[in-house]
């Protein structure tokens, strides 16, 4: 019975424990994190049995207040949703594991709001993917967005400007999905997703529904930072806590690109995207210009977060560029890469945040020696990195061999090329660090091992090692996003 | 043709990494360390070893594992040919590791541990490449190899070493992201990547002038095996200690390179698309110019190992000539050419290796009368060289009898004039350094002597070894005619 | 920390002392008339907030964090948020859906229960609302003030 | 006939105006509470058009009535009910960010600030 209510558990655990938080915090300080491990535990777990509801038994549908659609709230989840959920939940959970000492150095003494804020950003993000009405989904986005941008502001001496842009871009991107949401619903008379899927044909012929679709394409390409409206991200990455950045460079963007994909695939049929708008084609090429200036910019950076900020930019290029190629081969690779960011870029923020926690260095030409004083942490962050230039047998390679394979499938050359060419840029900006980190230091006195605290340590672990195995048994995620991308493009 | 399932190729991939991991741990005791790397050693070459009678008999040994991407797994398919590379790589690894351990403890290297396990996973990887199935396979394992020699290559951490691995990097990932490139195109076109003795690109409707593009970013992507204009990194990755010169800069990397490039005129283009298109005569006549190119480059290199470095670019060609001469005496002989130059080859660099250890000398300027002070190196120095200008009775001789056969065979003249010119210029660049070595008087007294035991050992056997393929070539050139029936009663 | 300073208008104290519990009281209006007409708990709260946040401005913090003090405003959220939590839970486990208040055994016919049920949870969010709001100001004031 | 078409959508002329005028602000304004006055400006322009659009000429508050009338459509109201709370949110985070600001570098001109951040 209680698994009928699985979806709106999932929230309901996320804002009780996040207005639980300041009660915890007055009871001790230092219980705040375990409590918010705890939440995000749950949610992951709720997650994981909503991916195998999904899958064993088709697509759910709850209904809030027991209002039928379109009337009521509809939560619904299929496997896009149920997909993108464990990522982003199993990350929240992870990641929260980890802060506990990062920010404890970090933010000392915050943690109350922090977590409160925290766990309102999970539930936010997962509000956002498991929600059928899009006016709930922005709702979800401005709420997931304010945590953000707090807990960004949390950050050393310039996060506060920093998350101060955020916020204005942020903002205007929110404004621009609810003008149209607004549209839409003013064409309609509907903000229900099905329903709106099954009504907007009728009036594909008219403008106002051309408007409609660039606002919000607009709009989330500003969440997910598409070049060139990723301004804010470097910005907001480098200063924001380690955790955090590690936070939302796995997940945030991620959720952005979700909304992309449901509203493009789901609300409007593609075949209107791809046809009769070029919305699509336009986006990839924004992509592929993105995946190259993310590399290139990447390369000019000398502080680890920004670098890692910077290839974020290129790196949500190439799902941007899978999804708009928009065959099922470039959209299960778009897909998958939204797995393998996760994964790796979590990981190597969370590397890069242990690092300044033993070291404080942030600039990567003062890592020497590092292999030898955390040897564990550098090895995680030696497979995220050649993850992220895409050799196997790592996830990077898996979703990279999609996307190009997906590029050539729909004759396009040139996108073929930038996937390739840009690999061999990831590996430059990476290859540097490599060489500094485990090259070139054996004439100096001996260097002593100091690793980061293991729970610290165990969550970069995982992660390292999910990269590998997701990327050995590619096959299993593949099949899952198959089933739904199949389902929507034939 | 028949085939069997069996754990032995995934074993022997798995030993030398599980080798590796025992490494990484032991890595504080040398002693159980290299004790370990020999281990594994004998152990995969008993595994490679004991498949021989399964192969003879004309059956193939396949073994699939789990699928990493839907419809592309990782197999492992062991044919006569894969055997006979695989067979060379484990068995060499046995000499190299006992070489290594000389050659390192004398020269009291630091980050052995780091150089072990590397070394057994390239092992690993080249072993992973000559039993891999499809390209899919064997793209991950040549991924592998190519990350795997990078710490090997820089092992020096000097600034030049840096430079060196930069280069070997940027020319090796590049080439692998053309070979990615033109595996995602096959399995695109064709909906397979696994090697088939007819080739899998006939008839599968693909335009003449994408077969082209393939095969240029197919040959690309097999830049490991250092054909002109992709050749540079090699030379340069002659930074690396001698043993990894040795086994990988002369047997697995570039062989790997060179089997790659073999499998995929053989296994993918297949004999009549190779022909058809002309694509194998314009490979021929690429290789033959790298041939020659690099044998004058050879000439002017007063470092032995680069010296060395430039005669295996020139030889490699030799293998790849012969399969784009596309004959089975051609294949035959360019087969045969991977077993005999890897022993000649690596009896060359041991013995380079020998004479840094011994005498710190690296110039061939400085090496005059070196033999009287290191008589068994300069010995086994003579016999690879011999082997190399193709001299009766070594190995070298079998081989380039049957490129010369294969040549005159299709009546290209020019190739086998490029054969015979190089013969003698591989005289003329290995002929100085004995006879100066030999006759000349060295300007100061000499007075070092032979090196430790664990290094002259290793290269007297393989300098033995290579004759004793010149006398009897029966046992693999059965092999090698396994792998030829194969690909010419396939199609 | 200087002390917070207090208005010493006598105006604005008499006019907030005379003005804020008529605000309160409007408050409480909007907040139980959410069901069946125009109000409910998000302007309610506002009101309500927008009530003591004169009497903040008149009387200055100090006396303000008396009634209100931040960690009772974070309780105060916190329970509101409990209720309407609460009251959507209430409805799984007599069988509904979340906040299907139709389930819920606390009126004659469905349609009332209904009613109750909106109204607890308008009262759970006004509550939020409020505390939320004047836990926003005092942060702000608290800033401006340095502290 | 323009005139016409302006009086008859002045909604819409009325919410772009505004949202014109507080893009501008969040744009070109470099001072950090000016630029919050132009992205409050710009997200009630957005909401004045989900509340004209609900409009219907001669309607009534949606309360019922004993006897049938015309209703405006409330649930653009109630959207913006939560858009309204979101935007005070925001408004809330971005005044105690600039606070923050403004307490670290003694100054709201963005310009100055970069300078400083450098």
């Amino acid at each position: 019975m209680i698994t009928d209510h699985l979806p709106i558990l999932l929230i309901i655990i996320g804002f009780f424990g996040a207005f639980f938080t300041p009660i915890i915090g007055m009871i001790r300080k230092k219980l705040c994190s375990p409590w918010a491990t705890f939440i995000t535990m749950l949610q992951f777990l709720i997650s994981l049995l909503l991916l195998y509801n999904v899958l064993a038994a088709g697509n759910l549908s709850y209904w809030l207040g027991g209002w039928q659609p379109p009337w009521g709230i509809e939560y619904a989840v299929d496997i896009l949703n149920a997909f993108v959920l464990v990522i982003v939940a199993g990350v929240c959970f992870l990641v929260s594991i980890y802060s506990r000492k990062s920010l404890g150095l970090e933010v000392p003494g915050k943690e109350i709001p922090l977590y409160t804020l925290y766990i309102v950003l999970s539930t936010g993000m997962l509000g956002i993917v498991i929600t059928g009405d899009v006016f709930n989904l922005y709702v979800f986005l401005e709420i997931s967005s304010l945590a953000a941008y707090a807990l960004i502001a949390l950050g050393g001496r310039q996060s506060a400007m920093a998350s101060f842009n955020y916020m204005i871009m942020g903002t205007i991107s929110a404004s621009f999905i609810l003008l149209g949401i607004g549209y839409l619903y003013v064409m309609t008379g509907t903000l229900n997703m099905a329903d709106l899927s099954i009504l907007l044909p009728g009036i594909y012929g008219r403008p106002v529904l051309l408007v409609a679709i660039a606002l919000i394409v607009v709009g989330l390409s500003i969440k997910t930072a598409l070049y060139p409206l990723h301004t804010w991200l470097p910005d907001a990455y480098t200063h924001a806590p380690s955790a955090i950045s590690a936070l939302l460079a796995g997940t945030f963007t991620k959720v952005g690109i979700y909304a992309l994909i449901r509203v493009m695939f789901t609300v409007i049929s593609p075949s209107y995207v791809i046809e009769t708008v070029p919305v699509m084609s336009m986006l990839t090429w924004l992509a592929a210009i993105g995946i190259l200036a993310g590399s290139i910019l990447a390369i000019a950076q000398y502080d680890i977060k920004r670098m890692l900020a910077y290839s974020s930019v290129s790196q949500i290029g190439y799902i941007i560029l899978g999804v708009g190629l928009a065959n099922n081969i470039a959209m299960t690779g778009g897909i998958l890469h939204i797995l393998s960011h996760s994964l790796m870029k979590t990981g190597l923020f969370m590397v890069s945040g242990a690092i300044i926690y033993r070291t404080g260095i942030k600039n990567i030409y003062q890592l020497k020696g590092m292999g030898k004083k955390m040897p564990y942490t550098m090895g995680a962050f030696v497979v995220g990195a050649l993850s992220m230039i895409g050799i196997p047998p790592t996830v990077g390679f898996a979703s990279k061999f999609y996307l190009a394979w997906g590029a050539l499938e729909a004759g396009k050359w040139v996108f073929v090329i930038v996937i390739l060419l840009s690999s061999l840029l990831t590996a430059v900006y990476f290859w540097r660090i490599f060489e500094n980190v485990y090259f070139g230091v054996h004439e100096t006195e001996e260097i002593k091992k100091d690793e980061a605290p293991l729970s610290m340590l165990i969550p970069i672990v995982i992660f390292a090692a999910l990269v590998f195995l997701a990327g050995i048994f590619a096959s299993i995620p593949i099949e899952v996003i198959k089933i739904w991308v199949i389902g929507v493009l034939p | 043709m028949e085939t069997i399932t069996s754990f032995s190729p995934g074993l022997a991939v798995l030993v030398s990494l599980l080798g590796a991991l025992m490494i990484l741990i032991s890595g504080r005791r040398p002693n159980i360390r290299e004790g370990f790397s020999l281990l594994a050693g004998i152990t995969k070459f008993g595994i490679v070893a004991s498949m021989i009678p399964v192969v003879m008999s004309g059956k193939l040994i396949e073994l699939r594992l789990w699928d990493v991407l839907p419809g592309l797994p990782i197999m492992f398919r062991v044919d006569a040919f894969g055997l006979l590379f695989g067979l060379i790589a484990s068995f060499l690894w046995i000499f190299t590791t006992l070489y290594s351990i000389g050659y390192m403890r004398t020269l009291k290297e630091h980050a052995q541990t780091r150089f072990f396990f590397c070394f057994a996973i390239a092992l690993s990887s080249a072993i992973g490449i000559a039993f891999s199935a499809n390209l899919f396979t064997l793209f991950i394992f040549f991924e592998i190899l190519t990350i795997s020699t990078y710490p090997l290559v820089v092992h020096i951490e000097t600034p030049e070493a840096m430079k060196a691995g930069r280069k070997y990097l940027l020319y090796l990932l590049t080439s692998g992201v053309f070979l990615l490139f033109s595996i995602i195109a096959v399995y695109h076109y064709t909906g397979t990547t696994d090697f088939a003795f007819g080739g899998i690109i006939a008839g599968n409707g693909i335009p003449a002038n994408m077969v082209i593009l393939l095969f240029v970013t197919f040959m690309i992507g097999s830049a490991k095996a250092a054909f002109m204009p992709f050749h540079s990194w090699l030379p340069s990755a002659m930074i690396a200690p001698t043993p990894v010169s040795a086994l990988l800069h002369a047997v697995a990397v570039v062989k790997a390179g060179v089997f790659v490039a073999t499998r995929i005129i053989l296994y993918i283009f297949g004999i009549d698309v190779m022909s058809e298109t002309g694509l194998a005569l314009a490979m021929a006549y690429v290789v033959a110019f790298t041939i020659i190119v690099a044998s004058l480059f050879a000439l002017t290199q007063d470092n032995l190992k680069k010296r060395l470095a430039y005669s295996t670019i020139s030889q490699l060609s030799y293998i790849i000539l012969g399969v784009a001469m596309l004959t089975p005496a051609g294949i035959t002989g360019g087969m045969m050419h991977i077993l005999n130059h890897a022993f000649m080859k690596i009896t060359l660099f041991f013995c380079a290796g020998a004479f840094i250890v011994a005498s710190g000398k690296e110039k061939i300027s400085e090496m005059n009368g070196i033999a009287k002070q290191m008589p068994f190196t300069m010995i086994a120095f003579t016999v690879g060289a011999l082997g190399m200008a193709g001299t009766p009775i070594t190995a070298g001789f079998i081989s380039k009898w049957y490129l010369l056969i294969a040549s005159v065979e299709i009546s290209q003249i020019p190739l086998l004039l490029v054969l015979l010119a190089s013969t003698l210029l591989n005289v003329a660049y290995f002929f100085p350094i004995i006879i100066n070595a030999f006759f000349k008087k060295p300007e100061r007294e000499l007075s070092y002597k032979e090196a430790p035991l664990f290094m002259l050992v290793p290269l007297l056997l393989t300098a033995l070894i290579s004759i004793i393929i010149g006398i009897m070539p029966d046992e693999p050139l059965a092999l090698v005619s396994i792998a030829v029936q194969n690909l010419i009663g396939g199609t | 920390m200087k002390a917070a300073p207090v208005s010493n208008d006598i105006i604005l104290r008499t006019g907030a002392s005379i003005m804020v519990p008529v605000i309160l009281l409007w408050g409480f209006y909007v907040l139980v008339h959410g069901a069946i007409g125009p109000g409910g708990g998000f302007q309610a709260g506002v009101i309500l907030a927008a009530g003591f946040i004169l009497y903040t401005t008149a009387f200055g913090l100090k006396e303000a964090k008396k009634i209100l003090s931040v960690k009772l405003l974070m309780v105060i959220a916190s329970t509101g948020l409990f209720i309407y939590t609460g009251v959507g839970v209430l409805a799984i486990i007599f069988g509904g859906n979340f906040l299907e208040y139709g389930v819920i055994p606390i009126g004659e016919t469905p349609a009332e229960a209904s009613k109750y049920g909106i109204e607890m949870v308008e009262i759970g969010i006004g509550l939020t609302v409020m505390a939320i709001m004047l836990s926003i100001f005092y942060d702000i004031v608290l800033k401006e003030k340095g502290g | 006939m323009v005139l016409e078409m302006i009086f008859a959508k002045y909604n819409y002329i009325i919410y772009i105006t505004l949202m014109t005028i507080g893009f501008y602000g969040m744009i070109g304004k470099r001072n950090l509470i000016k630029k919050l006055i132009g992205m409050s400006i710009f997200q009630y322009s957005i909401f004045l058009f989900y509340v004209s659009a609900a409009d219907v000429s001669g309607g009534t508050a949606p309360i019922l009535l004993k006897e049938p009338a015309v209703y405006v459509n409330p649930l653009p109201h109630v959207l913006i009910l939560t858009a309204i709370v979101v935007a005070v949110s925001t408004l809330a985070v971005g005044l105690s960010l600039v606070i923050r600001i403004y307490r670290e570098y003694g100054t709201l001109d963005e310009d100055k600030i970069l300078e400083l951040s450098k």
